[in-house]
């Protein structure tokens, strides 16, 4: 399985989920420059977290345009698998691979802390590994993670099963007191229909070390590798 | 010969109706804690200036309307209104 | 005369430029002539407080700065300790005070971005800052506004550029109503063998400029600022302040990162206070080597800017570099790819002269020592303050028991300086780059060290108001609390880095507080054996003739052979035996005790004996590393009991509670709240309890087991007398909500 | 006696001259390479719109100045100018 991690100028969470899949999955993994225009032969491709052009004029707005991007687009119509987190995610939908927009936390604070999603949907190549209900314990790190999409958007994405993770408690609760940046519906990670693509705030990244206790974020990845081995 | 004569444009990025606009109501509520009293409502947006070289009027609106929709605004959430001084 | 430099230097133009008449005679003196404006102001900034370190290189020179790991000391962007495994640690603490007093967000930021700069200039990668924050009372009306704006800018530029922001430490005090401090340190990895230095050698090699446009930002800002007290004209004194851009920073992070891969590069020093004057100079002061600069080649961000502008602005994000003649294009070409401004401005020359010229014309020659050392060497005054003959009375007696020693702690808990500052630090990305094993709100934070089986601990630590009752050993105090912090942590400190705080250098009660803690600092360093690699003093922290209490910030690093060997503050299980090292003896002064309970800052502070604190970190850090205990807890403000409850409380899952009782005969609040010093609080599986004792034995360290952990509440008593039993849940938020802004 | 009539006040901040605007930088150099030509300088600011209260005019207009004064502007590298709307 060959992997790509794109790299932006302002990209910083590039190196972390380039060393889960390298060295923690021991995947085939390279980097790719946002100056680049080819995403050939990637089973692959992630946009990784930071702060792409420095999240200036609005998160992921400049970055939707560099060179890369075409590529990327075309390699998720074609059905490639794309993941984005956190930057990653405000990029995919500002270039519209993914519906709806991001905007700054209720709090108008940056929020770093782990919190519980629910799984949603587990029939995604991302989240097959487990069952929908499923809680996991991941950490957010963002200041425009706040999830907005029109009711009628809102209302086809949960026709469609695009939605899948939500903010809950650690009971799996999905209530006010759990959603941490005003997301609607406590959105915390979507997928397009054809579920190639998926968008999530929360760093699966960041908890997929065995080196740490916390190793919730290990479901994403060790999905994506049973998809493409099966 | 027009002399060199640089055009302004003024571009304002607002949320939409029906956006919930989280800064200005963090805002609006900091007026009030300060003792701000008679404010209904407060909306928070964007404020672009842009120069532009000389050009017709038609084409820099053109222009500027075509930087609002690919770049500037977030036509998902944001809509945009623009003005020229010239 | 070059028009630029037309201006008539009259002694009000000396004397705007914060020079002494006496200096400027020394000038002409040096010179054989008048300086004209453009060398007037290099004179100014170069002679400043800030980056001469007139008042202070005296005391400077005597703290202990060598040792077997030592590869850099102080003396260039921060200083390099080796790790092994052929990697260093290169680190620095550094201030922004006055400018995030006039504008907190961007003065902090801007704090953070300098600091950055130290770091990777030495060719490291950081991968971790701290942040010590000092302000005004919780009550006071600018406190909220200042607090909220410095974490914004530290929040805003250290999680954009990337680096986490993984501890520090906030304490509000009066004294700092009208003078806050931020202070941030950080950490940096580099290969041990490939250590850049600014060094402009090799005449003929090209001086290369890269990062943002120059434009007119804080001309005379750090340096001036932080080399004069505040007062009522400060509002209009404000220079241009900087703006931080986190963006252009990362870009040349990543590019310097790159080009020190390459065979090319001589030198590199950041332009940081005193921007392109500061670091010509200072590059060619260490080589013995000139600079030739020619102004015009500079990239400008706004018009019309004079020499004198261009030499002077503190623009941020900027760089100069040395690079081997012959190499320009291909350095041009690298810092392209990362989209930043590039020019080479100038060459190195022979002559040990910093010659610079614009628009085809001389606007400045002058030899590089009288710039870099040349200044009027006269040493200034110290006196002891006559204040620390009162402070200094507490009469015990006078001071009543609280009627609830419940309450007392419930109060404690819940003040300022000991509330959790999560609020905050949950606004820093702390985790970015998969490096922290241990996060932010435990006594020390853990790094690994990628690529190898290490990791390493830092801390920043200072009891200002130990340091106002007790220069001297305040400081001892603030270094052995910082390594207890991060042996607490399981590693072995390894080297000091600090921030000097103080009022004016001018006032001979002053600088003897800044004599007596620098020499307090290197007598515990030398003790210890832990060189002071790095620094920064700031000088005239007062408002209206006020000075701040005296705060001079230890940061210590310190290492763990093995990274999965570290250990935490907060209670494991229920069941484990607690035990606390070293004694306690009945000692309220300069405590947060008698500060929030009773209103009183009064000393003597606690004793401190060096060779007690050593012995009870050999010891703790050996149990540590043969796997005996669940968890470490330094003893600090609030003592023993604020001490428990935060290991009651602070674990990621459920609080635990623990049952103790204490066999003393001191006064009970002394035995709950006194900060007697090298104490630690342990936890372990009892079966550990004989071995630990029997190390305690030998290591010739007091150690008392005193209870254990479970149950739903703290509950204290003394030889058998319950004295407070209250639920940990409780306790628990006040702990987690007293500080936050909308919990007050 | 005059109708419930809501007042609008407009302010728009920007930042004052001289200070770096990185993101007007950072949008400035999108709009290159996005082919958009004849662009010689961006700004970015805020604008705001105050929903007061029926006030008279120039009672308004000192609140609005003393909000951004306090609150909305940054004074130090922020000015900022009103206008209102009846
Ligand atoms: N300004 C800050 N930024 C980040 N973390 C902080 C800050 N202030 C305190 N903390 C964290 O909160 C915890 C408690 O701080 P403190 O009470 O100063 O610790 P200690 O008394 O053990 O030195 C520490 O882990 C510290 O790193
Ligand atoms: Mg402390």
């Amino acid at each position: 399985m060959n992997c790509g991690v794109v790299v932006f100028p302002g990209s910083n969470c590039d190196h972390d989920v380039y060393h889960i899949l390298k060295h923690v999955f021991g995947l085939e993994t390279k980097w790719v420059w946002h100056k680049d225009r080819s995403l050939k032969g990637f089973d692959l491709v992630v946009l990784p977290g930071g702060f792409s052009y420095g999240d200036y004029l609005r998160a992921g707005a400049i970055a939707r345009f560099s060179p890369i991007m075409d590529a990327v687009i075309n390699y998720a119509e074609g059905g490639g698998r794309l993941l984005g987190i956190c930057n990653g995610f405000q990029v995919l939908v500002e270039s519209g691979l993914l519906p709806g927009a991001l905007m700054r936390n209720r709090s108008q604070k940056f929020i770093c802390k782990p919190v519980h999603l629910r799984l949603e949907n587990h029939d995604t190549p991302f989240t097959l590994g487990t069952q929908s209900g499923a809680i996991l314990k991941i950490p957010v790190a963002h200041a425009e993670g706040n999830y907005f999409a029109d009711p009628e958007t809102l209302k086809t994405m949960n026709e469609q099963g695009q939605i899948v993770f939500r903010y809950c408690n650690p009971e799996g609760t999905v209530s006010e007191e759990s959603n941490p940046n005003g997301s609607s519906e406590n959105i915390a990670g979507i997928a397009n229909t054809r579920k190639n693509v998926l968008g999530m705030m929360p760093h699966p990244e960041r908890c997929a070390d065995p080196l740490w206790r916390d190793r919730d974020g290990q479901v994403i990845f060790k999905s994506l590798i049973k998809s493409y081995y099966s | 010969m027009v002399p060199f004569h640089p055009m302004l444009a003024k571009v304002h990025i607002t949320l939409k109706n029906g956006v919930l606009d989280p800064q200005g109501k963090a805002i609006h509520s900091a007026l009030n804690q300060l003792g701000f009293e008679g404010v209904s409502n407060v909306n928070l947006g964007k404020y672009l200036e842009i120069t532009l070289d000389t050009m017709p009027e038609m084409e820099a609106k053109k222009k500027v309307r075509e930087m609002c929709e690919k770049l500037l605004a977030n036509t998902v959430i944001e809509s945009y209104q623009i003005t020229l001084v010239p | 005369m070059a028009h630029f430099n037309s201006t008539e230097i009259t002694p009000e133009i000396v004397a705007g430029h914060g020079l002494s008449p006496e200096e400027y005679q020394h000038i002409l003196k040096l010179l054989g002539r008048t300086p004209n404006i453009t060398e007037l102001g290099i004179f100014s900034v170069m002679w400043s407080e800030h980056c001469s370190y007139k008042s202070s290189r005296r005391f400077l020179k005597t703290l202990p700065t060598e040792g077997p790991r030592v590869i850099q000391g102080p003396g260039e962007n921060a200083g390099v300790v080796d790790i092994g495994d052929g990697f260093a640690a290169v680190f620095k603490i550094e201030s922004h005070n006055h400018p995030s007093f006039i504008e907190p967000r961007q003065g902090a930021a801007t704090g953070v971005g300098g600091i950055l700069r130290d770091i990777f200039t030495m060719g490291a990668r950081p991968i971790a800052l701290l942040d010590s924050l000092r302000f005004g009372e919780i009550d006071h009306p600018k406190t909220p506004f200042l607090l909220e704006g410095v974490v914004d800018g530290i929040s805003f530029y250290g999680n954009c550029i990337g680096v986490p922001t993984v501890g520090g430490e906030v304490y509000f005090d009066a004294c700092y109503n009208g003078n806050i401090l931020v202070n941030v340190f950080c950490l940096g990895l580099v290969k041990s063998d490939k250590v850049f230095l600014g060094q402009a050698a090799g005449p003929g090699n090209a001086v290369i400029y890269v990062g943002s446009k120059t434009g007119r930002d804080g001309i005379h800002g750090a340096s001036l600022l932080a080399s004069s007290e505040f007062d009522d004209t400060t509002e209009e004194k404000r220079p241009t302040v900087q703006v931080g851009d986190p963006f252009t920073e990362k870009l040349l992070l990543e590019a310097m990162l790159e080009a020190m891969k390459q065979s090319w590069i001589v030198g590199i020093q950041d332009m940081g206070a005193a921007g392109l004057t500061s670091s010509s100079f200072e590059m060619a002061g260490r080589s013995g080597t000139g600079i030739h600069l020619d102004l015009s080649k500079v990239p400008l961000r706004e018009e019309g800017m004079t020499p004198y502008e261009i030499l002077l602005s503190e623009s941020q994000e900027r760089m100069l570099l040395v690079v081997q003649q012959g190499f320009e294009q291909a350095a041009i070409d690298l810092f392209q790819k990362w989209d930043l401004d590039t020019a080479v401005v100038g060459r190195v020359i022979d002559e040990p002269i910093v010659e610079i010229e614009f628009e085809g014309e001389n606007a400045v020659r002058l030899p590089v020592h009288l710039v870099v050392d040349s200044f009027p060497k006269k040493d200034k005054p110290t006196q002891k303050p006559a204040y620390l003959e009162k402070v200094n009375q507490l009469n015990l007696t006078q001071c009543a028991l609280p009627e609830s020693f419940g309450d007392a702690l419930k109060k404690l808990v819940a003040s300022p300086n000991i509330a959790s500052k999560r609020f905050i630090y949950e606004q820093y990305d702390h985790m970015v780059r998969l490096n922290t094993l241990v996060l932010p709100g435990s006594d020390a934070s853990v790094l690994r060290v990628p690529d190898t089986e290490k990791a390493l601990a830092i801390s920043a630590d200072c009891n200002s108001r130990y340091c106002y009752l007790d220069p001297f050993q305040g400081a001892q105090i603030a270094v052995a609390e910082g390594c207890r912090n991060v042996v607490c942590s399981g590693a072995q400190p390894i080297g000091v880095t600090n921030c000097l705080n103080f009022g004016s250098p001018d006032k001979p009660e002053i600088l003897w507080q800044f004599e007596q803690a620098v020499a307090g600092m290197g007598d515990a360093c030398r003790f210890f054996e832990i060189p002071v690699v790095s620094g920064n003093v700031s000088f005239y922290n007062e408002t209206k003739g006020e000075a701040i209490f005296p705060t001079p910030t230890i940061s210590v690093v310190g290492l763990l052979d093995d990274q999965k060997r570290f250990c935490t503050q907060a209670f494991k299980q229920s069941g484990d035996r607690i035990a606390v090292l070293g004694s306690t003896l009945e000692e309220l002064g300069g405590s947060e005790y008698l500060n929030t309970l009773l209103g009183l800052c009064e000393g003597p502070i606690p004793q401190l004996n060096l060779k007690a604190e050593k012995k009870v970190q050999s010891l703790c850090l050996e149990l540590i590393r043969k796997g005996l205990l669940s968890s470490t807890h330094d003893c600090s403000e609030g003592g023993l009991a604020v001490a428990l409850t935060e290991s009651c409380i602070t674990g990621d899952g459920l609080p635990i509670g623990a049952r103790v009782d204490l066999d003393s005969t001191i006064r009970p609040d002394a035995l709950l709240f006194g900060e007697s010093q090298s104490r630690i609080v342990i936890s372990f599986n009892k079966e550990h309890l004989a071995s630990i004792q029997s190390l305690a034995k030998e290591y010739g360290v007091p150690i008392s087991v005193v209870g254990e952990t479970g149950g739903n509440s703290l509950c204290i008593s003394i030889q058998g007398q319950e004295c407070l039993q209250e639920e940990i849940h409780q306790l628990k938020q006040l702990y987690e909500e007293s500080l936050k802004p909308d919990g007050r």
